[in-house]
């Protein structure tokens, strides 16, 4: 049987493929949108602590040791530590002002941390091996689908849901709701607003390290592997609605899948389609998928 | 300082206090002092102050100076948050009702500061039209229906000294009479509250004093008892 | 020409199945001062959502002298003279007083999207904008930029600017809300005053800005007319007064 | 004569970017060390000063810069230029000021072919020199059906054309192709879709970061056992970067490998103990080229272009870098290449051991012919 | 109040006219190219501050509109052989009617979805100029003539470009400071600052933002169009989102909704892109980011904003 011109062994495969580049996406779009959704700032500096993420599990690795699992704690802990630095010394000042402003810093912060990272650890990038324990892959019939990918999959799927469920069903996600809408209130109410967004941020970014900790076995860690792929989460954060947390997991996922196919059909459009698809989707739906206009 | 001996302890006192937004100085140097149980309203003309002496208590303005006894604590270089938690509910002119949150979510989203709140069934019963609405987001309802549930919110919480702005805005007059009853039975039990009002028909025959302000600072302090004869320069100056 | 301006035909908004507004037929008559009121959350600003087209209907229509014009653009509406005022003050804060009444005045020009032109082609409307300033009493502040002014002046020169579009239908949302006692004086002068020749409908609270200015009164509750009639008439009707006041007399509710 | 009785070389290059490791920073040291090597052992009589700057990337800064060096700075010679995009625009300026192209860094063929010109050196390599070499070797030692990834865009085209060229050339057949954007982060549907075809070898025709995901993860999806890569634009700073369990095996060719003799490892070594890498073919070409020009100035007294350039198309280049290397009239600088195979990580002895060297590529055969030149200054 | 007003329009006035002189003898003093670069980025900044300074509207995709122009008018000049002047124009046009599509398609979108949906557009835009042969791809467009100004004036002496180039940007600017002040203008400031009002007046404001928008394209390609000109290559560079970025950097830096502040910014970019590349080599993007961080905190309004403010402060006291 052929689909689009394929075989469908091959069709499943491609799809499984894109589905497993989707999680990436809807990670790192996860941290954008809770990001953008409590401090309205468009977090440039996303990509670079993606980045961050994969050099920390590396230098753990080399330096210190350290294997992927400590790695898959450790750092989130310390690039969300990073956050709450920056949230408390710098983002803090710009809460009252334009997006753009917010858009600038952290734009202006990536760059920062990426020459940094350049300076120290040249351009070419570093390679990280998969951990033992997921070497190897599993004969599908239709593919070799390796271990890994897989725990990628379910790893990130974990943590998106996870992360779901504590902002939408949860006494400390309703506040951090409120706390996104109007911080002066909720804070005369009692609730330290403050230390919430500081907080989220520190969450958003731990996220991006997360998946930085994922990607690292899979691409090679160098410093522009974040602001490669930045603009990419971009897009599927405005495709699932500016600050939906739902949105950005499920169109996350569902344009790996269709970036994928493209790769097929069309391997020289695959960079374009999620443009493509942002245009009609904010032509039909202004304010994105899941987005409350 | 506050004896035991006194009937109404001292609850709030304002001493000298400025308030700035930014570059313009709004208020120049508020006294006043309430006491326990008491309500007391401020009035003026728009622009004159009052929503921003309140806002002064919960830190909400840009900068402040001066002295806030809350319950013989200063609170004028405390968090917003840590105010609320010392039992001060605010209700602001804007309602400012989140419109992430469902009604009910609204309303239960305060913590609870101290016992002796409302329990949702109690507010429900007094506000029918919350509890008919209570799936709906916050900002679907209607203009009073907000205003209801902005007022709603913090009765929940047990705070014990209410500042509210400007609460009959927008209400039919069934719910401004109902809610003139609330607060006569939030005083018999033993709340402090402090009312801005341009609806003084409504506030009159609440209050045990009224404060007036002009252009950020206190005119005249006119005890109830007074108001009868000062009925007419208070027409002359707010033109009620 | 018709009696009346304005006329909806069963008109309906459903929210979720939550009927905010439902099966109104209302008629205003040219000429007159026609107010809503009605209970909290009666449907009275979905109401006037639906008129000015802000919402979509989901049944019924609405005519404006006899025309249907229920699925019309609101700016096309408003080149029709039927134009809406805000409930939040809606000014230019930035442009002077004079400049704010231009920009109503400007379309009659037809030189709004000459972009080559200068500025200086407006000044030939000055005059005009003076004249419908000084009718509002806003005269001597021509030159002041609008946010520097009080909230009342602000409500007058958002009616100056409305009236140079010379509309023949005002909507009004609450015009006095958050006013104090003086400005609500100024403000009820001011629409009595340009009253003349035109047609208002406005929503109000304030039932004695209701009594001063209205010949006509309709009362919404639920989403449905409840009553429908002169202040007099309205305020003798018993399931009004229990609806809406709360007590037998309607002078209770007067602020 | 010599202008401004200074001899001003120019080292335009991406200090930051994507190719500050194969070219960059070790560019600029190169030229350093050439030029002090040249004036301890010739004494020259003029003055020898070297500029830098980053042209991030952009042919447009590239260009201003340039444009820039030669109206007010007086540079005579503009070397690296670093990605043919650049090298293009550098060209163009120099051409209308009437001063000298270094090439040592952009790898297109075509700056000796249609867009060549009389003031333009290319030293070093180009793509067709690269993709001969391998394709060949790699063709002739049975992988005969090809699969090739290609980056998108001029470079990688003209790659895989020249590679594709060879390959059938070899009695190999080409199954197919799959253009991914540049840049590209994960290749593993292209990967798919090449395994899918069969084809013995897959050919890498892309560079940087994306050939080396391409690796890494070819070896993920189990495809580089039963499948062998063959990388089309490899140098030792990526083998490095990648380290030899990702690339053992592949074969690959190089215009310069540290291990190769006792002169390489002396000069790289120096160049190692500043930089704390070993060099890549740029770098080696760079101080060759820089050393080159540098004669050819004191041998005709003068820093005009035409008559230099004259003086180092007529002398033959011998040193670490090339043994009997000449420049041709089409500007191509030709010179032995090696085919290399990557080393096992067992193999490996001590740092940067990466690559046995299989075979020596005459330059003749090496680089095209120039009778197949498509330069318009090449007269038939 | 009044008075204030006047003198302030006293004082643009002045630094206008001394800054037009200024633009006149500069290249006497200062190396011409860096000159026209400036005033090409500076025409593309300004066209930019028309659309996010005066109306509110940021649009991510204003590369297209410089690069799409440039890559015109070189394939005029260069493959149809036309004189600098028509070339320049075709640009102009070409990028007014790509500005029209975006408008089109982007228009009814307000803040970050505008944002974004110019972003999309404008990344679409770089893939066929990608994909599409004629453009040289990667390698760049090269190799444009500079040409004979209306056939006569030789161009290919810095001097006769400049005063083309100044030609062009004063052109350009007197366009933008126009539609800011025409009656078109007022409709814009008042749809800035009450969008809804401005509905309810009667005015279609979608139309309103097409026209602005579309003159904003127009201008940015005419910058990219002369760009071109001068370096004789169009490239990818022009229609990458940097460069959409790069103009939101420059106009932030020296002013939003300021008439110099874009001007001023991009002169600002221009010189430390050059200056910083030479002397930091891979510290430029830290340094780089560091100024963007700095400004962010410390000069919000821009340089020409702050230093408006400091004047206002030390006329007032
Ligand atoms: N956020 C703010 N920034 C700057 N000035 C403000 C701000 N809020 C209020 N003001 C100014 O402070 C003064 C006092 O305002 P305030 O809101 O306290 O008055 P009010 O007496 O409550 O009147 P109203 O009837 O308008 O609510 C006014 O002149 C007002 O313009
Ligand atoms: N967008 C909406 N979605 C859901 N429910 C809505 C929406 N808008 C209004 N409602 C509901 O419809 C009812 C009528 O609301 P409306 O705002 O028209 O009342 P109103 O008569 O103006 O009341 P008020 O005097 O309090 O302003 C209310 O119960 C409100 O909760
Ligand atoms: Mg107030
Ligand atoms: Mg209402």
């Amino acid at each position: 049987m052929e689909i689009l011109g394929m075989p469908t062994a091959v069709l499943a495969s491609q799809l499984l493929v894109g589905l497993i580049n989707g999680s990436f996406y809807a990670v790192l779009s996860l941290g954008l949108a809770i990001i953008f959704g409590l401090l309205n700032i468009i977090n440039f500096a996303h990509g670079a602590m993606y980045m961050m993420g994969a050099f920390v599990a590396w230098i753990a690795l080399t330096k210190f040791g350290i294997s992927y699992w400590g790695a898959l704690v450790i750092a989130p802990v310390l690039v969300g530590a990073f956050g709450v630095a920056i949230e408390r010394i710098l983002l803090r000042r710009l809460y009252k002002l334009d997006h753009l402003y917010g858009l600038l810093l952290t734009f202006g912060l990536a760059l920062i941390v990426e020459g940094v990272f350049r300076d120290q650890f040249g351009i070419s990038g570093q390679s990280y091996e998969v951990p033992e324990a997921l070497a190897g892959g599993i004969p599908l019939g239709f593919m070799f689908l390796p271990t890994y990918r897989a725990w990628v999959v379910v790893a990130a799927l974990t943590v998106c849901f996870g992360t779901w469920f504590m902002i939408e069903k949860t006494k400390l996600g309703a506040y951090l709701r409120a706390g996104t809408e109007n911080p002066q209130i909720v804070q005369a109410l009692g609730i330290n607003v403050p230390v919430l967004i500081t907080l989220t941020y520190g969450f958003g970014v731990a996220l991006a390290a997360f998946a930085g900790v994922l990607a690292a076995p899979v691409f090679q860690v160098s410093p522009v592997m974040g602001s490669n792929l930045l603009i990419v989460v971009f897009a599927v954060v405005v495709i699932g609605g500016m600050g939906s947390i739902l949105g950005s997991i499920f169109t996350g996922l569902g344009l790996g899948v269709i970036e994928g196919l493209t790769k097929v059909v069309y391997p020289e459009g695959s960079s374009i389609v999620v443009f493509v698809v942002m245009v009609i989707v904010l032509f039909i739906r202004p304010a994105g998928l899941f987005g409350r206009s | 300082m506050t004896s035991a001996f006194q009937p109404q302890p001292e609850f709030l006192r304002l001493t000298d206090v400025h308030a700035f937004y930014g570059e313009s100085h709004v208020l120049h140097g508020i006294d006043l002092t309430v006491h326990k149980g008491e309500c007391v309203t401020l009035l003026g003309r728009n622009g004159s102050g009052r929503s921003t002496s309140l806002k002064s208590i919960m830190g909400l303005v840009g900068r402040r100076t001066g002295s806030i006894m809350l319950n013989g604590n200063q609170i004028i270089d405390e968090a917003t948050h840590r105010i609320a938690r010392r039992g001060v509910g605010y209700c602001p002119e804007e309602r400012a009702i989140l419109a992430s949150l469902s009604t009910e979510e609204n309303l239960t989203l305060a913590p609870v500061v101290a016992s002796g709140g409302m329990s949702v069934d109690e507010i429900y019963d007094m506000f029918p039209n919350l509890k008919e609405r209570r799936n709906s987001p916050g900002t679907k309802l209607s203009g009073g229906e907000q205003q209801m549930l902005a007022m709603a919110r913090i009765l929940r919480t047990g705070a014990k000294l209410l500042l509210l702005d400007e609460i009959t805005e927008g209400l039919a007059p069934v719910i401004v009479k109902r809610l003139g009853e609330v607060i006569t039975v939030l005083k018999q039990r033993g709340y402090t509250i402090v009312l801005v009002e341009q609806n003084f028909r409504f506030a009159a025959p609440l209050a045990d004093r009224h404060y007036v302000l002009e252009h950020g600072e206190l005119v005249a302090t006119i005890p109830r008892e007074e108001l009868p004869e000062k009925m007419d320069w208070l027409q002359q100056t707010l033109g009620v | 020409m018709s009696e009346f301006i304005l006329e909806t035909r069963g008109l309906s908004k459903n929210f979720k199945g939550f009927a905010a507004v439902s099966d109104v037929s209302l008629k205003v008559r040219r000429g007159s001062i026609h107010a809503l009121i009605g209970p909290n959350g009666a449907g009275k600003t979905t109401f006037f959502n639906l008129v000015t087209k802000f919402l979509p209907p989901s049944s019924g229509t609405i005519h404006f002298k006899g025309e249907d014009i229920t699925h019309e653009a609101p700016a096309v509406s408003a080149r029709r003279g039927f134009v809406r005022s805000f409930q939040i003050s809606a000014t230019f804060p930035h442009l002077s007083v004079l400049e704010n009444v231009r920009i109503g005045l400007q379309r009659k020009l037809g030189t709004e999207l000459h972009f080559w032109k200068s500025e200086k082609s407006l000044s030939k409307l000055n005059d005009e904008a003076m004249a419908l300033l000084d009718e509002v009493g806003l005269g001597r502040f021509a030159d002041t930029t609008t946010a520097e002014m009080s909230y009342g002046r602000k409500r007058a020169l958002e009616i100056a600017t409305t009236l140079a579009l010379e509309p023949e239908l005002m909507l009004l949302d609450e015009p006095t809300q958050g006013m104090g006692q003086e400005d609500i004086s100024r403000v009820v002068d001011l629409i009595r005053k340009v009253s003349a020749n035109r047609t208002i409908l406005m929503v109000e609270h304030n039932l004695s800005v209701v009594a001063d200015l209205c010949d006509r009164i309709t009362v919404l509750t639920r989403g449905s007319v409840l009553a429908e009639g002169s202040y007099d008439e309205v305020s003798k009707n018993p399931q009004v007064l229990e609806a809406y006041v709360g007590s037998d007399d309607m002078s209770d509710a007067h602020h | 004569q010599i202008s401004d009785s200074v001899v001003k070389i120019g080292v335009l290059t991406d200090l930051s970017g994507q190719y500050s490791d194969l070219a960059g920073h070790g560019s600029v040291l190169a030229t350093k060390m050439a030029i002090e090597d040249f004036v301890a052992a010739e004494k020259p009589a003029f003055k020898i000063e070297m500029v830098t700057a980053d042209h991030l990337n952009k042919a447009d800064i590239a260009s201003a810069k340039a444009r820039e060096w030669f109206e007010r700075e007086g540079v005579d010679t503009v070397s690296d230029v670093v990605t043919t995009p650049v090298a293009l625009a550098v060209m163009k300026v120099a051409k209308d000021k009437n001063r000298l192209v270094l090439g040592t860094a952009p790898a297109a063929s075509s700056i000796t072919n249609e867009n060549c010109n009389d003031v333009t050196i290319h030293y070093g390599y180009d793509t067709y020199a690269l993709a001969n070499g391998t394709a060949k070797a790699v063709t002739q030692q049975g992988g005969k059906s090809w699969f090739f990834l290609t980056a998108d865009y001029a470079f990688g085209h003209t790659v895989e054309k020249d590679a594709s060229a060879v390959v059938t050339a070899q009695g190999g057949k080409v199954l197919g192709n799959a253009r991914h954007p540049f840049p590209g982060s994960d290749f593993s549907s292209f990967l798919l879709k090449a395994q899918a075809s069969g084809a013995q070898v897959i050919g890498l025709a892309n560079a940087g970061a994306d050939m080396a995901n391409s690796i890494k993860q070819a070896a993920e999806f189990g495809i580089t056992p039963t499948q062998s890569l063959a990388g089309l634009l490899i140098f030792i700073s990526d083998v490095h970067s990648l380290g030899l369990k990702n690339t053992q095996g592949m074969y690959l060719t190089t215009g310069f490998y540290w291990d190769r003799n006792d002169e390489t490892r002396a000069w790289s070594k120096r160049f190692f103990e500043q930089q704390k890498k070993m060099p890549t073919m740029i770098h080696a070409a760079q101080y060759s080229a820089v050393y080159q020009y540098l004669k050819a100035v004191k041998a005709t007294g003068t820093d005009d272009t035409q008559k230099v350039m004259a003086q180092m198309k007529k002398t033959p280049i011998n040193d670490f870098f090339a043994w009997g290397g000449k420049i041709r009239d089409d500007g191509r600088m030709v010179h032995d290449m090696y085919l290399v195979q990557v080393k096992k990580p067992s193999e490996s002895k001590y740092p940067w051991d990466y690559y046995t060297i299989k075979a020596t590529i005459p330059g003749d055969e090496a680089f095209q012919s120039l009778a197949d030149s498509r330069c318009p200054l090449i007269k038939k | 109040m009044i008075r204030n007003r006047s003198s302030q329009e006293t004082m643009t006035r002045a630094t206008l006219a001394i800054l037009f002189v200024f633009g006149l003898v500069a290249p006497f003093a200062i190396y011409p190219t860096f000159l026209m670069k400036v005033l090409c980025f500076g025409l593309f900044a300004c066209a930019f501050n028309l659309l996010l300074g005066f109306i509110g509207l940021l649009s991510f995709g204003h590369a297209a509109f410089l690069g799409v122009s440039g890559y015109v008018c070189g394939m005029m000049m260069r493959d149809v052989g036309v004189t600098p002047e028509l070339g320049i124009i075709s640009g102009t046009l070409a990028a007014g009617l790509l500005g029209w599509l975006f408008g089109v398609l982007a228009i009814r979108r307000t803040g970050i979805y505008f944002a974004m949906i110019t972003l999309a557009l404008a990344q679409m835009v770089f893939f066929l100029v990608l994909q599409v042969r004629a453009t040289g791809g990667e390698d760049g467009f090269q190799g444009v003539p500079r040409g004979h100004l209306l056939g006569v004036i030789d161009l290919s002496s810095n001097m006769a470009m400049y005063y083309l180039v100044y030609a062009v940007f004063c052109f350009g600017f007197f366009v933008v400071h126009r539609t800011i002040h025409s009656p078109f203008g007022q409709i814009l400031k008042a749809i800035r600052e009450n969008e809804a009002r401005a509905i309810s007046l009667g005015y279609d404001v979608s139309r309103f933002k097409l026209v602005a928008f579309v003159i904003s394209a127009a201008l940015a390609g005419m910058a990219g169009a002369t760009k071109t000109l001068v370096f004789q290559l169009a490239s990818l560079t022009d229609v990458h989102w940097h460069m959409s970025g790069e103009v939101v950097l420059m106009t932030l830096l020296g002013g939003l909704g300021t008439i110099f502040g874009p001007l001023v910014g991009s002169a600002l970019v221009v010189t430390l892109e050059s200056e910083l590349s030479d002397k930091v080599g891979s510290w430029v993007s830290v340094i780089m980011g560091a100024i963007f961080v700095l400004c962010v905190l410390t000069l919000r309004r821009g340089i020409v904003g702050e230093f408006k403010a400091l004047l206002k402060r030390v006329g007032v006291s």
